[in-house]
């Protein structure tokens, strides 16, 4: 039965989280963005409410929450911070491997411990644009894999203990692997100012490193499942996250116009001001309804998730961008300063569109697989 | 639980919608474009199928469904409505805005007329002849601001007089009962209006013109005049007591603004059927008999893609305010939502179909036919700029300010 | 030096077409799209005026003037309604052809009156997508081509006296061929309901008609050089007759919600309203301005005039779709009835936008030629 | 004539001021905006190399090219001033607003100021060491409406005592002297505010704070403390005079809007230029580094082709707007048509540009710190609404009404 109502535990567990968001991201977002890393106290106790383990599988001492659950509780978290979302170190994006490949061989002789603090960065070759010159390679050696060269940006990097390292070969097959000596890789810290800046971006290099055949955890058409899912479900967590921050710079630019004085009323009274303060709730509505959909279709495993998540990330990133920079000119001058907190909102949200896939690539893919694929406006 | 599964009776009233929509209304629809004009054996035999529009929740196959059935189980009459209103819609949405029923005038006579009312307007539609109901808000010079109709309404003993014009009035002519707003004293403002079912063959009520129109066209929508027109005191919806009740609150403009809030998901799911049917005729085009590859592909790949996008919003905003009509919760935000998004990307989706067509969409193509039907769904039942006031009202409502 | 000045020559022209428009072609617009076709009378009126030959040669007893002051006076046109400019018989988009090729043998031979009355439709193989069945196409036979299947809809086909074929043959060769026997042809009138229905639009069908090398106007590399100017030029005539319409939409709706009231004011005093006028302006004037400058580059014949007239076209249809649409939303209810015109503007809107080059194509075809052509923002 | 010829002169000043923005400014852009702050000898060498901004018409190399010409000539003050400032904000906009000059204070002198306080005022821009004028109209609770200022000026023998506080001043705390806005009488509304010349060093005037933001890091904008502070009698910008001659009319705040109608071209060719920095570096790397087919390239192609055609409307509109100022003209509508458009299409570009360089292009890539520093180009000199405004305000006109 069609139904927009949360079960309750989720709707208890999402409390929780909101209240983490208002009481105690919020208001630590600058100091952390000043540091260039979250607060330590922060992150112990966002560790505490179990919010770094909600993808883990169980006997990983995770919570392995249904995607539904999780994105819901995304989306609660970063109404605080995006950037201090993004930069709480744990499993982060590479959690959905670790689910997937809980039972891998290499995990189980390693013995690696990755729920007690432990960072791992996880560099997806499909954001590299097979563009740039000296681009990260995968090229197979007779027992192994060797990886060259210079990674695109990615989160965590300044804190990496360990890198997965997912995508294709230079054959065009696809690998993961795992690296858990990070005498491996050189980060380079770089120059960014944009956003995102608590998150520890930066690129990895490799010099001809040969990785041995006890660290790939999967190749060729094993890999290509896991990988599928993998993303899809990346997708939808960054995805939320996005539909929490447009929630926050929705929730914040309404309460400014509702405030806010010119001509003598509310700037609210203006509809050139009230108008857009309802397209961004439009906007932020929608973007939280096809993450929903999305979320319910990759639980299933349907046919369809990847399409759906792709359709669910490019639109999040068209609105994130429409709804912070709307809430930056709804405060005018004062949306431009560090005053209040849109202008970071909207530097934070570029910063993130940027990383996790072109909106016009999101959309074309979803597209075609319109064209080659099923035949119905998928929402069933 | 979070859900986008159809209940079996949902998916039951969808296929079985789809089937009548697919079999029975898009075969005559570029035909009655054509003839302005849905042909009156076809509505015979459908009425005779017992196939009506009833936008307050949906009634097909003769069936009433969402009175009288046992306590405790989830409503899901607007949930219903909006799933077999956007399969009919897609099949063309002027013939099923001109299938037999009460139509617009259908939910406020439900929600407020007596018990004596909707047994009497609401029973006439039978199996003999195909019967309308309509809902005569819109004068001249009062489209978006309801509260300044000048429709007058004079007490005199045994009822009332009305004098005034009502226009863009959905079957207008053809049917048996319209409901009037009209106002006792234009002084007093929106507690002075009321709202009359005026019947057919009432002396000094008659049909002074039909529109002609972008789209739409074999759907009839009419300009009605009331001079001198007695309507008896039993035709005053909800009766006396509905305006007495408490003071100021209630009146004729209230009955027209509540139903607003579960016509507007209906009035959603149209268009979403509109939109859906340029872009499936579209889609079909383009799988068939363009290349698979190459700058058509990805350029369809990206405009089909926003279509199907915008489709799906369109349809989640929709599913949410009639979730929440049935669960008994406010959803005029949900609605002005659903139908403000659903009417604007309507249209650009039938424009994004066309651009893929070329040329040769103009000619004789469903497609340009539901490109012109589909921009009255972004102005009627409150335009855009509206449904825009009603969500930002129902923002700023938390900050204590009305905007 | 940087100028917006017309001459005092196109300014006295210019007032003349404006009033033409005002007081003859927009009177009759509802009667000429009922009978399917713009009345002798009015045609006449226009011949008479010069407003037939403004392109073609003074030879050929036009006006020949340059494409500057052409498209001011298209744009005035325009402004009266649309489909009754391209409704008038004559040479229409042949003209530009005529232009270029005046001193072509094929013409000097057959001498064909085209200056008074005579019916030249252009049939621009561009238009042909390629995509459907039964497509026109254009074969070389050992003594000239052989002319097969069905044209995608053109104007002015259901009034054709003559029919100029451009486009590239079967082995992707230049070609431009004459044919001045209807004959050769059948016009599948079809049914057309959208807009510009005064036009005259319908299909042409060949069945393998033979085209003799009398008929060739010229084929290959010289071709392929006529093609460009011409189709250049057509599309900047095409996108000043859509800036015509725009400006008479932006009036339209102005002067309508200067004096419709609701709420107990003039709904112009509502930003919803007023802003989205506001909108109409500056796009209207940018799809002017860049008309305007792509013709003075085509009247010097400048290398980046194609460029140019892609951009000014693709601009023209964007904006003039979301002008007219602006109309009828504005108008809401009145907008959609038959009462005012504005709903008949965003029909013929429509179907001009369809008959005249795909947005989406016109603009990447234009970034195209950024990328792989010259460097800096031409506006100079 | 139609025309969008350069002429010698303007083709002269744009190759000029290009080249400085090439080989001057854009070297230090990155640095200046990582040290939130132009460097003191890169300021004091080009200072000495006579280069200012000056926001009514730009004099560049030292030479007035706008004043004592021979009679008769076409002025093309405001043409050559966009052409410039188009030119420099390519180079960096943070560092252009910070040349030395009277920037936005220098309209207010030039068309309100006596002749003695222009000579005072406009002449100690010289080549000895770096000055600065500003332009103060903004307060905490009074942005876009600027009629709404609460600053006090209360007369006193021999001057002014000025009382308030001012925010978002554009080198407000380096400049020699700032235009001051304030109110002699707030009930008398506009008529009541006067401009003042306000000098570095006064009593009772201080820089409370440097406000940090999103982009133009290297500029600085200074919030500004007037407390009893005593302005003399001849630092009333057009003295007494000019606000007696006709009644209500001539006010402060008519010196504080007809400066707009100048300053906003200004602004829009700053927008312009700092969006085809951002188009023309992607660009560079497009051709040079990505691949000329498949679906990159046509991405690229629809996405810089958008690009490229948004900066040339946006040229357009602000050329017409300064040609019309150069006529002597009203222009008022075309300025803020330009501003609106070159502002708002100003953050997409540089968005599309960031979506084209993907995640490299956050690390140390101009296109991110345009990005940041475009955005307030749709804010300030009136916002993008406020520009929508005056649009509909003079497109109404004619119909007498004001909106």
């Amino acid at each position: 039965m069609i139904s927009f109502q949360p079960t309750e535990e989720e709707t208890s567990f999402i409390k929780v989280a909101k209240d983490f968001a208002k009481n105690r991201i919020r208001p630590a977002a600058r100091t952390c963005e000043k540091q260039r890393a979250v607060d330590q106290k922060l992150g112990d106790e966002a560790a505490e409410l179990g919010f770094l383990s909600l993808e883990l599988p169980e006997d990983w001492e995770g919570l392995e929450l249904p995607l539904l659950t999780q994105v819901q509780l995304m989306q609660a978290l970063s109404y605080g911070d995006l950037d201090i979302i993004q930069g709480l170190q744990g499993a982060g994006d590479a959690a959905s491997f670790f689910r997937l490949l809980r039972d891998n061989p290499v995990f189980k002789d390693k013995m690696v411990d990755l729920t007690s603090g432990a960072t791992t960065v996880l560099i997806d070759l499909e954001n590299n644009d097979e563009l740039s010159e000296n681009q990260l390679s995968l090229r197979h050696d007779h027992d192994g894999y060797i990886l060259q060269g210079l990674s695109q940006p990615v989160r965590m990097a300044s804190f990496a203990d360990y890198a997965l390292v997912a995508g294709k070969d230079s054959q065009g097959k696809n690998v993961i692997i795992w690296l858990d000596d990070s005498a491996d890789w050189m980060v380079h810290q770089g120059d960014y100012r944009l956003g995102l800046v608590a998150s520890g971006l930066g690129r990895f290099s490799f010099e001809n490193v040969k990785v041995p055949l006890t660290h790939v955890l999967v190749e060729g058409t094993a890999a290509d499942d896991i990988l599928r899912e993998a993303r899809n479900r990346i997708r939808l967590l960054q995805a939320a996250k996005e539909t929490g921050l447009m929630e926050a710079a929705l929730d914040s630019a309404t309460e400014y116009t509702a405030e806010r004085k010119a001509f003598g009323r509310e700037i609210a009274a203006f509809q050139g001001v009230s108008f857009r303060v309802a397209s961004m709730a439009i906007e932020t509505r929608i973007a939280n309804h096809l993450v929903l959909e999305a979320a319910v279709k990759a639980d299933n495993r349907e046919p369809s998730a990847e399409r759906l998540s792709l359709r669910a990330l490019h639109r999040a990133h068209r609105s994130l961008r429409y709804v912070t920079d709307s809430a930056v000119q709804l405060l005018g001058g004062h949306g431009f300063v560090r005053d209040f907190p849109v202008e970071k909102w909207m530097r934070d949200a570029q910063a993130q569109v940027m990383l996790y896939g072109r909106e016009n690539d999101l959309l074309v893919r979803s597209g075609e697989q319109l064209i080659t694929g099923e035949e119905e406006v998928s929402v069933t | 639980m979070i859900s986008f599964e159809l209940s079996d009776q949902q998916q039951q009233i969808k296929e079985m919608t789809h089937w009548f929509a697919e079999n029975e209304i898009r075969p005559i629809a570029m035909e009655a474009d054509k003839q302005e004009k849905v042909p009156d054996d076809w509505l015979d035999k459908v009425n005779k199928m017992g196939i009506h529009l009833n936008t307050s929740s949906f009634s097909g196959g003769g069936d009433k469904d969402s009175s009288g059935k046992k306590a405790k189980k989830e409503r899901e009459g607007n949930r219903m409505g909006v799933l077999a209103t956007e399969e009919m819609a897609w099949g063309d949405p002027a013939v099923t805005l001109s299938l037999p029923g009460a139509g617009l005038g259908g939910p406020p006579v439900e929600s407020s007329g007596t018990p004596e009312q909707k047994e009497r307007f609401l029973s006439i539609f039978k199996n003999d002849e195909p019967r309308w109901g309509a809902y005569a808000l819109t004068e001249p010079d009062a489209g978006s601001d309801a509260s300044a109709i000048r429709t007058t309404a004079t007490k005199v003993d045994g009822g009332y007089i009305l004098n005034g014009q009502k226009i863009f009035i959905t079957n207008g002519a053809c049917a048996s009962w319209v409901v009037v707003f009209a106002t006792v004293d234009a002084s007093l403002g929106r507690s002075g209006q009321r709202a009359f079912v005026v019947e057919k063959g009432a002396t000094g009520f008659s049909c002074s013109r039909l529109a002609e129109k972008m789209g739409l066209r074999a759907n009839e929508t009419a300009e009605l005049v009331f001079e001198d027109c007695f309507v008896p005191q039993e035709n005053l919806l909800g009766g006396e007591a509905l305006y007495e009740t408490s003071g100021s609150k209630p009146s004729g403009f209230q009955v027209a603004m509540k139903t607003f809030d579960s016509t507007r998901p209906i009035v959603a799911a149209m268009a979403i059927g509109i939109a859906r049917a340029a872009y499936e005729y579209t889609l079909d085009i383009v799988k068939h008999d363009y290349p698979k590859q190459g700058d058509f592909f990805r350029m369809a790949s990206e405009l089909l893609g926003e279509c199907e996008q915008d489709i799906a919003a369109a349809r989640l905003l929709t599913w949410e305010a009639a979730w929440k009509a049935d669960l008994g919760l406010a959803n005029a935000k949900e609605a002005a939502m659903c139908k403000a998004h659903a009417g604007k990307t309507g249209l650009d989706i039938c424009a994004k179909c066309l651009e893929l067509l070329g040329p040769t969409g103009l000619d004789g193509h469903l497609v340009e036919k539901l490109y012109r039907d589909v921009k009255v769904f972004d102005i009627f039942e409150g335009t855009n700029e509206i449904q825009h006031l009603v969500i930002a009202r129902r923002q700023y409502a938390p900050h204590g300010i009305r905007v």
